[in-house]
């Protein structure tokens, strides 16, 4: 349904507010020419508000709402323990500057996560402050960066990406003043040795490495690929967007990564919020760990004590105020404790047993290629370019027309590598049923992509909005209510 | 072992089957065998066990609920009503991603809309991003920023900041290679505008916050602005914005750019974090094709309807890559929504209570607290006080604690030359009765001391 | 759209729980034959049974998707603070037989909620034992039972309710033993004095009766109905269904009543859930407060304590186990101390304001009669009768019609005085927008009775499902999946 | 005061004005003057001065997480997973009310049919109504139904019940003149057989409960119902319905009725309420007519898809009035809604699983007590166990309580039959470092009485 904005259901008077009375009624004056002038807030009583966001809720689609294979996102099921703890008074109600002895179980709850975080990944240290995957990689490429200068390698400016990347590799890299080089991707979906070979330099400082990669393909080489790094001089840095895959199963670590990030949101089960707040927590091996972000948390034995450790004279500084998103850090920790070794264990050969049962069900669809090596792992990426090609549907419509079906489409258009790309993400915790019936959908958009292509082309058809128009949106920017108050006086907008 | 949330455990052999596998073992063959790990874990346990140990490590913390406390500098104790955690918990919003297909993501589209809109009433500006992560990575984001538009390699600060914010500014332009530089405050706590000057030239962007870190009102602003837009650098301010009920937006004061914590509405403390980034500019293309993060925009759907899409994404780092004006992806969606529930609710008047409350509260602090402490700077504050006490403030804090009172933010640390000084908080959710009880507390202190 | 049952979810080996190990794995044998044999319960996993039941709630309307002035039903928005102070631990975990002095928080909450409850309604003592209206009902009749018997007129076994009456009043009377007389409502829609005189006997127990009426008409002769109760030797009883018409402005104490029941579900914004829980606390007048349920809630001031009192040897006993619904009573408490004085007095003027005003805009629409005085309380009583005769448009019909505009229909047929009753009640929480289109669609729904009175009587046309059949649900009942699947076994049932 | 829940306060006169109104007053004019009154009441609040205030007072209440207790006697400490309580507290379940428009309903009528369903499946009866207040309640319905059905005038009963569930029992038939007929216990603490036969004679219902009061499990009761039934009574079973994974379905044990606690699963405690009680009979034309309560019903719409409606309503008050089959109008929809919700979840092998480990529990317990009290009855116990001491049992639980250990339920006040006994209850929730404590304690106590 059509619902207003709150601005528009504003009427003149109207409270949606209840506050304290002040202590005492002391006159304070703001000098005139820095007193509020004009203030065209809304003005709505609680019910209204209540109902306002209920409605737009409603207009919304999340994981408890449906299959959302979002691919490179791993939008598995948010228990709502999770939930619960993190809404636990004691969480809620704690300032970050209180006193170590008043904080004893938060401090604990971050030192706990660390340890588990540093098993399942292999590494020896973590800092848990990034807020975000990419906040993440700023942070480790930072922690390269502050090694290689103190080394006295200032000519290591160099970070090797292959073309497979997230986006937000590249841009991360250049943020700490990188210079990016990119390699390709072999015809296995790999990571090309001989052009690793020829990338990396004295100038390197580092790759950044998906594993398994966007392709949801193992990189099998990568043992290989950390030699020729390490030979070089450089780190090898590891993105943890896609850890769902070898949970339980194979460390980054092992594999000989010297900097990882994970993501909270995406392995370990923290809601995404409609696009955060995530949290990026970044591990390090032993001789990084001088380089992390203060403060740390320490545990002191002795007199069974946590606290936090300032003192890390090689520190990058701080990539974000505080310690972390606290409350995600909770909703993680709950997770891993109920799930346990073996629990996460189960998580990853799940995941990848759907997404291979997926792959082999669509397999030799009509219009969806299986570009690259057949055997995934927590995801699978397929190629609408022979549908495009034959019917001019392409995978933007194949996505929308899955909407009509009450389904999340996958990530389409990436990784860049594949054209027309589906990257179909299905996670643990779908079932055998929603699989079948992605799959049953994916078929009959293909059988209409061939018989009646229009249908597709100007999906979605049941949704609460029809297709919507983009290239609209950033032609004449419409960002704010002043802004679309503005245009509305000038009679330059019709919505 | 989480089962619970394994729906297909049950249905492993059947489907390895059904694709022609005959073990999970041959779907990791790609994995080389010899870094496969035996993981040292715990075992799973059942969600009861897992509540009880929770509870009992929480149970750890001593809230503010619990304890009267003054603690401010940079994050402080607001009321969040019930009806906004009520909302943002309902899982089409909690449990979704970033509003890629927009049709089926109207509503977390809309409501970020309404979240930019808000705060571009709060600050005066037409262009808001749909959240950076807090406002210490907005300034490192506003830096690098001015460094963008004006070419220009230095960024202009007072020193009077909070030394979280200083630490990730300065993290921030590392790799960059900008040069921050610091101003003094003068005897009133505010910045110095003579040694402003001395600084700006060459300046990508002049930084001032409001209220300052000593919880004053920076009475000279538009001045500040003015010198800054003199040698062509970016006027940013940096607000607490549940200041902007009664105190003139920034856009009106002449910024460029407005950075600000949006968390402070519609957000627990939890810590410290999660914490939400207001980042807004002026309507001006040059600034809007550097500015980073996502953005949410109006357009039509395919009807002509009203609908709203994710815009101007070219700047964005999935597209952009190496070039991208930020490496940001994730953002804080739903701490931004939170904030604009809080603050519809809230409305014009409210908003305007709520600052009037935290400014005669301010003003009834420190008029108790000058009766046990000095108070180095006259002026206006809003929530944050800077006291000044004889006694060493550690000892103070101590006492304090054993009081069940949590006293201010010690500063010496950071600013040795303000001696045995702490910042201590007060807003709309500090009583009466915490007050006295932290005077009756303080004098008894300094007589000890005393003797 | 169409969610499956659970049951049809449900896949073997799926879990859906975690549960904690036994302390120690003890044998215990249960006899053979007392052993559980079949046990067909549902298999499903956490996230299929958080889908399903998230997807089932977005099937249903409460109040926060939109108006909904059901009757008699008060269903004013419910503060969301009233959920966050019930959900507090120190609520849900406390058990009942707990040491007083464990439980002293919750002692207070229901020592406090009766000390408001008693100046509300102006009666000396209550008891918050009763879980619903109807259970009040009860133990207020079996209160004015103890009275007479007590007094040693056993004679007294007739109960009088007005035939505006809840259906509830006289299944109560009849429950508690009583032989229930009515009498019939005057042409102003208030007690007939004369017949009510005549009704009145030394077999009189007592009279309940609704002030303002299920007609929202306020009795405006209740003292003298009082009196020739009172001069019988009966007992005035207080149906405090409708209490939000007259909240802070006047009390039934003082109107005469000497036993009265709240529902704190309606008035007092605890939400409905559904059709429960509720809570129906019962007030009494001093000389009845020996026959209360047992316990009540004592305050002990010099010793600062609170505590249960069992020893009322006249009480009737218990309504209920335990103490009454505490997590509905910490809800209503929390609302009272919101509200206050000022705030309670607000909420009968507008909600008084809202339901006249709805009255005034809808009165003359064709279609619609407004039998009875014009001036209501909190709630109206239309009849679609005229409509009905011109159109064979029923009151039921223009209930579905409105739901097709997104709207909830009133309560109809009731009272069942009016013919094709459409009772109205917006309370409070609604703004003036809701009303005046809740009038608008009320009219164009006349329009199209007259013009295409098809379309009404075919309603509703725009929901999860067209008009329910529930004449086939009463004669082929289908009560649970046990009998469906009986019937389809017999191919006696074709859903 | 509560402005915020009241949009139209700020369109008062406008709204009087168009409907020719003067004044607020008017519209009272009906109410007489002379019983207007001028509240004594305190001014409303902020919603956080209210938000400080509960907690305030809420924390004078020591829970169940903060000690290890032992309290049962009807209720329990079971966990109740989080997704439960999420689910319920979805705004369109909570704010409904009783689903009269079936159209806008479906949601509400699907989960009550479902929850009539998973009850109708652990007590192996067809018929289940969608919830009465309590077990107790239940109970007292019951009694009226048999009277009803049988137009018969005693109801037979254990006396091992729960004082709580006697008392209403009493009071419910009181005002239709039934008499409650009680009957004595055994050596092992079960219903005595021959004194059952000998009260057996014109009853209306024969009761019994699974377990009984003293934690027992009836081994006779499917003699009991044939005894019931050679009487032409009503055979009424009431269930403990977590011990339904292990023990028969009632039904098949030969039950009429079937009534217990529904709020057992998917609720907390709530220091005893709310709650909902289970009501279940055979598929009976004759039975089903005299039931109580709501029942939904699967039907069709108009375009015969599947749909559900309140169905069998002439039984009920609104439309039969005086003589309705009970007065019940508001029910415990949503508790009962949380139970389904936790049942769907625990499926066939969870509610196994949890009898087995609340047995297997229970008898650990009864190994340990043992060392420190005697057990009068010998027998299968699940969650309630008998305990005797020499130690009159209110000084035991005094030192207990001092210990921070919440004892048993004092049952001599009920049974001075009994001597100094307790109820002591463990659930799957009870740990075992718990127990350990309190058998530590118990022996400490004892030696300290004997000295």
């Amino acid at each position: 349904w059509d619902e207003p904005l709150i601005f528009e259901l504003s009427k003149p008077g109207r409270i949606g507010f209840s506050l304290p009375e002040p202590i005492e009624d002391v006159e304070v004056d703001i000098p005139e020419k820095l007193k509020r002038k004009k203030l065209e807030l809304p003005e709505l009583s609680e019910p209204e508000v209540v109902r306002h966001y209920t409605r737009l809720s409603e207009m919304n689609y999340g994981v408890d709402s449906g299959m959302y294979p979002l691919g490179s996102c791993t939008m598995k099921y948010n228990p709502k323990i999770n939930e619960e703890i993190a809404g636990h008074p004691k969480v809620a109600f704690i300032h970050p500057y209180q006193d170590e002895r008043t904080v004893q179980g938060a401090l604990q709850i971050m030192w706990e996560l660390e340890q588990w975080l540093k098993e399942i990944t292999g590494m020896d240290r973590f800092t848990l402050q990034p807020a975000a995957g990419a906040n993440g990689e700023f942070t480790g490429v930072m922690i390269i960066r502050a090694y290689h200068l103190d080394r006295g390698e200032t000519q290591r400016n160099e970070i090797i990406v292959p073309d497979s990347a997230h986006g937000t590799n590249p841009a991360s890299a250049a943020m700490a003043g990188f210079k990016v080089i990119e390699i390709p991707s072999n015809e296995q979906g790999m990571v090309d040795l001989e052009a690793l070979e020829n990338a990396v330099s004295e100038r390197t400082a580092g790759l950044m490495l998906t594993n398994p990669n966007t392709l949801g393909i193992f990189e099998e080489d990568i043992l290989e690929i950390a030699k020729i790094v390490h030979k070089a001089g450089g780190l090898l840095y590891y993105d943890g967007a896609n850890l769902n895959g070898i949970l339980g199963k194979v460390r980054p670590g092992d594999m000989g990564f010297d900097v990882i990030h994970v993501n909270l949101h995406k392995t370990f089960s923290t809601p995404h919020g409609g696009g955060g707040p995530g949290a990026g927590p970044v591990g390090v091996k032993d001789f990084l760990k001088d380089y992390l972000p203060v403060p740390v948390v320490e545990y002191d034995e002795e007199n069974n004590r946590y606290y936090l450790n300032y003192d890390l004279p090689k520190s990058i500084g701080k990539v974000k105020e505080f310690y972390g998103n606290f409350a995600v850090l909770v909703r993680a920790l709950t997770y891993l404790k109920i799930m346990g070794k073996n629990g996460l264990k189960a998580v990853s050969e799940i995941a990848v047993l759907n997404a291979n049962y997926l792959t082999q069900k669509l397999k030799g669809t009509r219009g969806y290629a299986l570009p690259h090596k057949e055997l995934r792992k927590h995801e699978v990426v397929f190629s609408a370019e022979p549908m495009k090609k034959e019917t001019g549907v392409k995978a933007l419509d194949v996505a929308k027309r899955l909407l009509d079906h009450g389904l999340h489409a996958p990530t389409i258009y990436f990784p860049l590598i594949v054209h027309e790309a589906l990257m179909i993400e299905p996670t643990e915790t779908v079932t055998k049923e929603d699989l079948d019936y992605y799959v049953e959908v994916l078929k009959k958009i293909s059988e209409e992509a061939y018989s009646n292509p229009e249908v597709v082309k100007s999906a979605p058809h049941n949704t609460a909005v029809r297709r919507v128009d983009d290239v609209l949106a950033a032609k004449r920017p419409v960002i704010t209510w002043r802004m679309y108050k503005q245009l509305k006086e000038k009679g330059e907008i019709d919505i | 072992m989480g089962k619970q949330y394994l729906p297909n455990l049950a249905h492993k052999e059947e489907m390895l089957k059904e694709i022609g596998f005959d073990s999970i073992d041959e779907l990791f063959s790609d994995v080389p065998r010899e870094v496969m790990h035996e993981f040292n874990l715990p075992e799973g346990k059942s969600e009861y066990e897992v509540f009880l140990e929770m509870n009992q490590v929480l149970n750890k913390n001593k809230t503010v609920l619990e304890m009267p406390s003054f603690l401010g500098a940079g994050t402080y104790f607001h009321y969040v009503p019930a009806h906004v955690k009520y909302l943002i918990e309902r899982s089409e919003f909690l449990t979704a991603y970033t509003p890629y297909q927009a049709e089926i993501s109207q509503g977390m589209l809309q409501a970020l809309f309404e979240y930019q809109s808000l705060i571009a009433e709060l600050v005066g500006l037409e262009i808001v991003n749909a959240s950076m992560y807090d406002w210490g990575t907005a300034l490192g984001e506003a830096a690098l920023m001015a460094a963008r538009v004006t070419k220009k390699n230095k960024f202009v600060v007072p020193k009077h900041m909070s030394p979280e914010r200083k630490k990730v500014l300065e993290t921030y332009v590392a790799g960059a290679g900008m040069e921050i530089v610091y101003v003094d405050w003068n005897e009133k706590g505010q910045i110095d505008l003579e040694k402003l000057k001395e600084n700006v030239e060459n300046a990508a962007g002049v930084y001032i916050e409001m209220p300052n870190f000593f919880g004053l009102i920076e009475e000279n602003i538009v001045e500040v602005g003015e010198i800054a837009h003199d040698s062509r650098a970016l006027f940013v301010v940096g607000v607490d914005p549940t200041i902007l009920g009664i105190v003139e937006a920034p856009g009106e004061l002449g910024a460029d750019v407005v950075i600000g914590e949006a968390a402070f509405f519609g957000n627990p403390m939890n810590f410290g974090g999660p914490r939400a980034g207001i980042f807004a500019t002026r309507n001006d293309r040059k600034l809007i094709r550097q500015m980073p993060g996502r953005i949410i925009g109006m357009t039509k759907d395919a009807d002509g309807k009203r609908a709203f899409v994710m815009t101007l994404q070219t700047r964005e780092q999935h597209i952009r890559r190496a070039k991208a004006t930020s490496n940001i992806c994730s953002n804080e969606a739903l701490v931004a929504v939170a904030a604009a529930i809080h603050l519809a609710s809230l409305g014009p008047q409210g908003l305007r209570k709520l600052g009037e409350i935290i400014l005669k509260n301010t003003a009834y602090f420190k008029k108790r607290i000058s009766e046990v402490a000095e108070l180095p700077f006259d002026g206006i504050n809003f929530k944050d006080v800077l006291v000044q006490f004889e006694v060493p403030y550690d000892v103070i804090h101590e006492r304090l604690l054993e009081k069940n009172i949590h006293g201010g933010y010690y500063v010496k640390p950071h600013f040795p030359e303000l001696g045995e000084s702490a910042l201590f908080a007060v807003t709309e959710t500090t009583r009466k009765e915490w007050i006295e009880k932290l005077i009756v507390a303080l004098k008894e202190i300094i007589a000890e001391a005393e003797l």
